[in-house]
C-alpha cells in the first residue's frame, strides 16, 4: 500500500491532477452480459464494475414472498483478485453492510407493487477495485436496472464526497479515501431526494452543508452520464432493430425452422 | 388470526399517522425527546468495561475485553477494535438464532465507525511491540430487550463501557492496570422521518411503520463522525439538515447527563 | 485464572466462608423483561443470568410441528464477556450439550399435550458466569416458564454437588469448580423427581449416594426461595393491579382512545 | 402407508410393555444382560490404535491418532484430548449427512468424560515441551450400524483402542514408538428406565420406547467417574440408586471379559 | 510418508511382487450392515471399504423430487483415521468431486425411471486408504445396489491404470499412486461402457489407447470377483432361507405372537 | 407458463437432434469448431496476472495473485497452487449465491490438475525458504456470463494469466519482479456426445441436452495430462479415443493462435 502523501492539493489540483469538484473518468458499457435481463459495465477510475439484474422473477423459498410487492435483493460481491490483498471469496461483514444499504438505496424508486410475489435480483461484482466500489456499482446497477426494463421512478445517481488537507472534494481516489479525513458515500434521484447516505470521519456541521452540495453536483454530473449511456444504447439499439429487420426480409423465409 | 399483520400494521399507522398530524407520540413524548435513560458501569465483573443500558423498555449490555494479539498488516503499531452485536432471541419474538444478520452487522459496523471515527481511542497507545503485539478491544454489544433504537442504546452502553474499561495489563505480567485512554465521547442519535415530521428516539412501534432512519453521530465539539441512512424510502435534503441538528442537540444533552466523567 | 488453593475446607468453613452444605447467595428478579411471555433474572454467587420463555407459539419450519404435542426448545448462550478468556459468540459443542440436557430437565414437568404444533421456547443468557451456570440457568428458566403462564406439573430446581478434600460440598463456587474431585449438577423436582443428573469427577458408590441426598437439599432450598419469589411477584402485582384499576377509575374516560 | 409411524410405535410400546410386565425382552435376554460382545482391536492399520465393536447388530469403529500439537493455554504441560462422533448416515436411516447435531455431540462428550475424568490417560507425560508441544490424542467414534446403546459401544471402543495404541515418536523423529501409558479401564453402561423396570443395554426398539436412559461411567475399582441423564422423562432417587449398582456389575464384567489387557 | 524408491519395477515385478496387469488382492463380504438395504464391506489392497445403500425411498425436501424418476445420491467420505495425517472429518473439495464423478458412474445403469419422487442414496465410508480408494468405493457400491435389490442394466466395475518407470501398471499401490507418472480411474460395464474416466498425469494418446485397453481387463477382473461374491451370497442365503423355514416348522405356532 | 421446461426441454433436444443428423449444429459450426474466442491479458491491475476469456458468449476473467505462505507439511520445498472458481449468480439464472457447489468445484479441480500435472509451473522454483515459506500462486476463475463450456475457457484463461504473471517479489522487499516461470501450456478442450456424434465445445443449449461430455487437457506435445468424464450418461471405448484425437486438433489450434508467447 502506498505511504501517506504529505499533501493531497497543491494548487488546488489533486494528486491525479483533478480539482476538487471533478469527478474521475467514467466509462460506461449497458447490456453487456447476455445471460441477465438486464446488465451495465462501468469503469469509474481504477475501479471495473459489473452489475447485473434478473427479474422479476419468481422468489424462492415461498415463504419470502410479498403478497403485495416485489422483494428487491442486492448482492455486492468482491473478486478475490480486486484488491492488492487476495480475498477469501464470499461474502464479509463488509459486503454485507454494502449490500444492505445498496439495496435501499434503489427500493424508494423501483415500482415493487407491480410484481407480487417476485425478486428483482441485482448483482454487482467489483473486478477491480479503487476506491468508491459502493458507489460505481450503484451507479451500475441503476443502469442495468434500467436496462431490464424494471419501471422506476427515475435513475438513481452515486458520489462520494470526502475532506481531504481540510478541503471537501469530490469523487475520492484511492489515496484520498486511505488517508483522508471524512468520505461520505450518497445516492440521489434526479430530484435530489437522497437514497442512500454514509459518512465515517470528521465534518463540522457546517462542512457537512456544503459536503451535501458537493456531493449533489457530483450526482448530477454522474447523472448526465448514465443518461447519455442510455441514449447511446437505446438509439444504437433502435438501428440495430431496423438492420435486422432488414436482414432478416432479405433471408429466405424456409430457414427460419431449421 | 381474525385480523393479519398486515391490516394491523395498518391501523396503527393510521393511529401513529394522526397523533403526527397533531403533534403527538404515543408515548406522550415531544419529537425530539428521548425515552427514559439509565446507564449503569461496572455491571459485568468478567469484562474489562461495562456498561448496561436502558432506553425505554429497550434494555441491552455492552461487555468490553482487552486483549493482547496480532496487529492488522497495515497498521502495525496501532491497537484493533472489534465490535459484535448479538441480537440473541431472549430479546425480541423477531429475533433468530444463528450468525449475525445484516441487521445485526449494520448495528456493530455503525457502532464501531463512530468510536473509530472519531477517534475516540488513541490506537497508537494501545501498541505493545510494532508489528507483534498490540491490545485488541472487543466491544461486545448483547441486546437484552428490543423496544427500538438499538443502535442508540448501543452506542450510549459502547462508549460508556469504553470510558470505565481498564486494560489489564496485570493479568498478563505488563505491569499495573490502566484505564483505556478515551479521547471523546461519540453520541449516535436516530431520527426517523414519518408523514414529513422528523421524531428521534424511535419506539419499536415507530420504527416499525417509518421504516427510514437516519443515524447521526457527533462529538463533544458538535463535530459529525460518522452517518447512516437505514431503511427503504429517501429523504429530503433539508430533513437531513434538519435530522443533523436535532441529533446535535440531543447527543449533547446525552453527554451531559450520562456520559459526564 | 487462580492458582489451585492448598485447602479449600478449613475449620468446616470454606474460601468464601460457607459450610459444606450452605449455598452461595441468590437473588432473583421474575418478569424483568418487557418483550418476553415471561422472564426471570437471576444471580447465583457470581453468576448473572437472564432467562426468557417465548410460547407457546406457532413452530416453524413446519415440519419440525408435532400434531399431539408443543416442542420445547432450550438455547443455552454465554455473552462473549461472561468469562475470563472472551469467547466467541455462537453455540459450542458444550453449551449444545448443555442445551440439551437442560431442555429434558423440562420436558417432564411441562404439560406439552395441551399446545399442539406449536413450540415453548426457552432461552437463557449467561451474562457473567462463576461455576454452575446450567444450574442457575434451569432455576431462571423454571420461574420464566411460570411467569409464562406455561402449565406444569412444577417448578424443577437445580444444584450441583461436588467433592473437594475429599468432602463433598454443596453449590460449587469457581475454585472448587476448577480443582475440585468431582461436579454433579442434579435438577429435581419438589417431589424430588430427577429431571437432570450429570457427573464429572471421582466417587465412590457410597459418595455418590450421599452426594444424592446432599443434592435434595440443596434443590429443596433453591424450591423455596423460587416459591417465595413467585409469591412476591404474584402479590405484587395483585397489588399492582388494583392500583391500576383504581388510577383508571379515576382518570376521565375520554383519554383512553388517545 | 397404512399406520402412521406413531400408530406403529404405540403398537410396539404395547407389545414391549406387555413383555416387561413379564421380566422378558424382546430378544429373550433379562434386565441386566448386554447382547453380545464383540471387540476387535488393531483394526485398522493407518489409526494409531483402533477398535472395531460389535454390539448385538450395533457396530462401530473407533479410531485414535496421536499427533504433535499445541497444548492449552490453561494446561501448558499437559496433552489433550478431542473425541470426536461420527454418526455417518451409512449407519441409520435416521442419521443425515452434516455437522454433528446434539445426539452426536452428546455421545462425543460423554465418551471423553469417562475417559479424562477417569484420569485414564496420565496427560502429563503426553507433555513434549511445555508450553509448546504436547502430544494431541484424537479419539474419533464413527457408527457403522446403529442397532442402539451407541454409547457403551463407543465407550468400549475408546478404551480398547486407546489400551493398544502407540505413541508414533519415531514417525516425527523423537525416538521409539511407546505405547500410550493408560491408568484405568472405565466402562459406560446404559440403562434405561420403562414401566417401572430397569433394562440395561437397550436395543434400538427399546430405545425408542423408553426415552430415557441413565449412563453410568465406572472404573477398575467400582467408583464413578462420569454419569450422565439422557431423555425426556425423570427418574426415581431409588432408580438411580438401583441403575447404578446394574451398571457397576455390568461394567467389572465387560471389563474382564472383553478389556482385559 | 514413504521416500519415492528409485525403481518401481525390478525384473518385471512390482514392489509388492505384482506383475503389471495384475490386481491386488480383493475380500469381499455382501450384507455386513443391518440397517441398510443393502450393503457391502470391501478390502482392496490396504483399502477397507463400506458402502450401504438406502432406498428407494421419499425423497426430502420435496422440491428436490423428480417427478419422472429417482434421483441417485452418493457420498464417499473418509474416517478421520482413515489416513496418516488425521484428517478433519467432513466434506473437503476432493471428497465432494470423487462423490459426483461416482455418483455419474452409477446413473447410467440404475433404472431411475421405476421409482418418481425418490432417492436412492448410496454411502461410501473409506475406514483405511492404500491408494484407490474411489474405485474400491464405486465396487463396494456397484454390490451393495445389488444386495438392496435396485433394479440396474448390470454392475459396474471399477480399476486404475498408472504409469510408473514409464509403463503401464494395473491398480496402482500407495507408492505408485504418490510418485507414479500418472493415475487413471475407470469405470465401466460388463459390456465395456465407460461410466467414470478421469485421468491424472502425463500419458501420450498411445500410451492412452493402451491404458484404456489395460483398464478394461482390470475391469473385466474385478466384475468376475463382484459376480462370484453375489453368487456366493445369494446361494447361502437361498441354503438360509430354507433352513429357516424348517426350524419355523418345528417350532410350535402358538410362540410366534409373544 | 403453458409448457413446462421438460417439456421445452424435449422440443429443443428433438430439434438439436435433427440438426445432428444432417450434420448441423444451431449455430452453424462444424462439429469440430470452436466458437469465437477472444483472450485479453492484463486485464486487471490489482492481479499478479489476469486473463478475461470470450468464447461465444461465454465470458469470463481469471485472476492471479501470488502471495508468500507456507509449503504443505509433504512437499516443503514446493510452491502452492490453490485453485479456486466462482460461479456468481450474476454469470446466470441457474447460479446461486453461497459456499461453491459440485460444479464449481469440479471446474477448479479439473483447471488445477492440468495446470498441475502438465508441470507446466516449476513449483521447486516457487520455494522461498524450504519448508517456512514459499509463493503461492492463486488462480480465480470468476464467471461473468455463463453461455456453456465454462471449463475450457477457465483452462484458457488460467494458462494466459499464468503466462502474463509476474511474482511481485518487490512488493514483499524481495528482490525485482521476475515473470512467473512457465513450462508448458495444457489446453482443456471439452467434447459431448449426443445421437452418437461428437461435438466440441457444446454451447449451453448443447449441454444442457446432451449431459455428458469427456473433458481433455493435452500438452504442447500432444500428450495428455488430464481428462475427466462428467455427467450421467456412458461413453463407448470408440468415442472416448475419438474425443481424444478432436482435442487435440482443436488444443493446438487455440494454442497456436491464442497462446502463443
Amino acid at each position: 500500500m502506498n505511504e501517506k502523501p504529505e499533501h493531497f492539493i497543491v494548487d488546488g489540483k489533486r494528486l491525479d491532477g483533478r480539482r476538487v469538484d471533478e469527478l474521475r473518468s467514467i466509462k460506461i458499457e449497458i447490456g453487456t452480459l447476455d445471460r441477465a435481463d438486464g446488465s451495465c459495465y462501468l469503469e469509474w477510475g481504477n475501479n471495473k464494475i459489473l452489475a447485473a439484474v434478473y427479474g422479476p422473477r419468481e422468489l424462492h423459498p415461498r415463504h419470502r414472498q410479498k403478497m403485495t410487492r416485489s422483494v428487491v435483493q442486492f448482492r455486492y460481491n468482491m473478486a478475490s483478485f480486486s484488491v492488492d490483498e487476495r480475498i477469501r471469496p464470499g461474502p464479509s461483514r463488509r459486503s454485507i453492510e454494502i449490500s444492505k444499504v445498496s439495496r435501499e438505496a434503489f427500493e424508494p424508486v423501483v415500482f415493487t407493487k407491480f410484481f407480487p410475489k417476485t425478486s428483482i435480483d441485482v448483482f454487482v461484482e467489483v473486478l477491480q477495485a479503487g476506491a468508491g466500489t459502493r458507489t460505481a456499482g450503484i451507479n451500475a446497477a441503476s443502469l442495468a436496472l434500467a436496462d431490464a426494463g424494471i419501471p422506476m421512478r427515475g435513475l438513481v445517481s452515486a458520489c462520494a464526497v470526502g475532506k481531504v488537507d481540510g478541503e471537501l472534494v469530490l469523487d475520492l481516489m484511492k489515496e484520498e479515501d486511505n488517508y483522508g479525513e471524512a468520505d461520505m458515500p450518497v445516492v440521489m434521484t434526479a430530484g435530489g431526494q437522497i437514497t442512500l447516505l454514509q459518512m465515517d470521519g470528521h465534518l463540522t456541521t457546517e462542512e457537512f452543508y456544503r459536503a451535501l452540495e458537493l456531493a449533489k453536483t457530483g450526482c448530477d454530473k454522474v447523472y448526465e452520464l448514465q443518461r447519455q449511456a442510455l441514449i447511446k444504447k437505446y438509439s444504437e439499439e433502435y438501428t440495430a432493430e431496423i438492420e435486422d429487420e432488414y436482414i432478416e426480409d432479405a433471408a429466405p423465409e424456409g430457414d427460419a425452422d431449421e | 388470526m381474525l385480523m393479519s399483520e398486515d391490516v394491523m400494521t395498518e391501523i396503527q399507522r393510521d393511529h401513529l399517522f394522526n397523533l403526527i398530524l397533531k403533534g403527538e407520540r404515543e408515548d406522550g413524548r415531544a419529537f425530539d425527546e428521548f425515552r427514559e435513560i439509565s446507564i449503569e458501569t461496572g455491571t459485568i465483573d468478567t469484562a474489562d468495561g461495562s456498561a448496561r443500558v436502558r432506553l425505554g423498555k429497550t434494555d441491552l449490555l455492552v461487555g468490553v475485553k482487552i486483549q493482547p494479539g496480532e496487529p492488522f498488516p497495515d497498521t502495525p503499531d496501532k491497537g484493533v477494535i472489534i465490535t459484535n452485536a448479538e441480537l440473541v432471541p431472549l430479546a425480541s419474538p423477531e429475533y433468530e438464532a444463528g450468525p449475525p444478520r445484516e441487521g445485526a452487522i449494520e448495528i456493530a459496523r455503525v457502532v464501531d465507525r463512530g468510536i473509530r471515527e472519531s477517534k475516540s481511542l488513541d490506537l497508537e497507545k494501545l501498541c505493545i511491540t510494532a508489528g507483534e503485539k498490540v491490545w485488541i478491544v472487543f466491544i461486545d454489544v448483547h441486546v437484552l430487550n428490543n423496544d427500538g433504537n438499538i443502535i442508540d442504546a448501543a452506542s450510549m452502553g459502547s462508549i460508556a463501557a469504553l470510558l470505565t474499561a481498564t486494560i489489564p495489563r496485570a493479568q498478563y505480567s505488563m505491569g499495573d492496570d490502566i484505564p483505556l485512554p478515551v479521547r471523546d465521547i461519540p453520541v449516535a442519535v436516530t431520527v426517523i422521518e414519518f408523514g414529513g415530521a422528523l421524531l428521534i428516539d424511535p419506539s419499536l412501534a415507530e420504527s416499525t411503520i417509518a421504516s427510514t432512519s437516519l443515524i447521526i453521530i457527533t462529538n463533544s465539539d458538535g463535530s459529525i463522525s460518522g452517518m447512516q441512512k437505514s431503511g427503504a424510502e429517501s429523504l429530503k435534503v433539508e430533513q437531513v439538515l434538519q435530522a443533523v441538528d436535532m441529533a446535535k442537540t440531543a447527543a449533547a444533552e446525552i453527554r451531559e447527563k450520562f456520559l459526564d466523567v
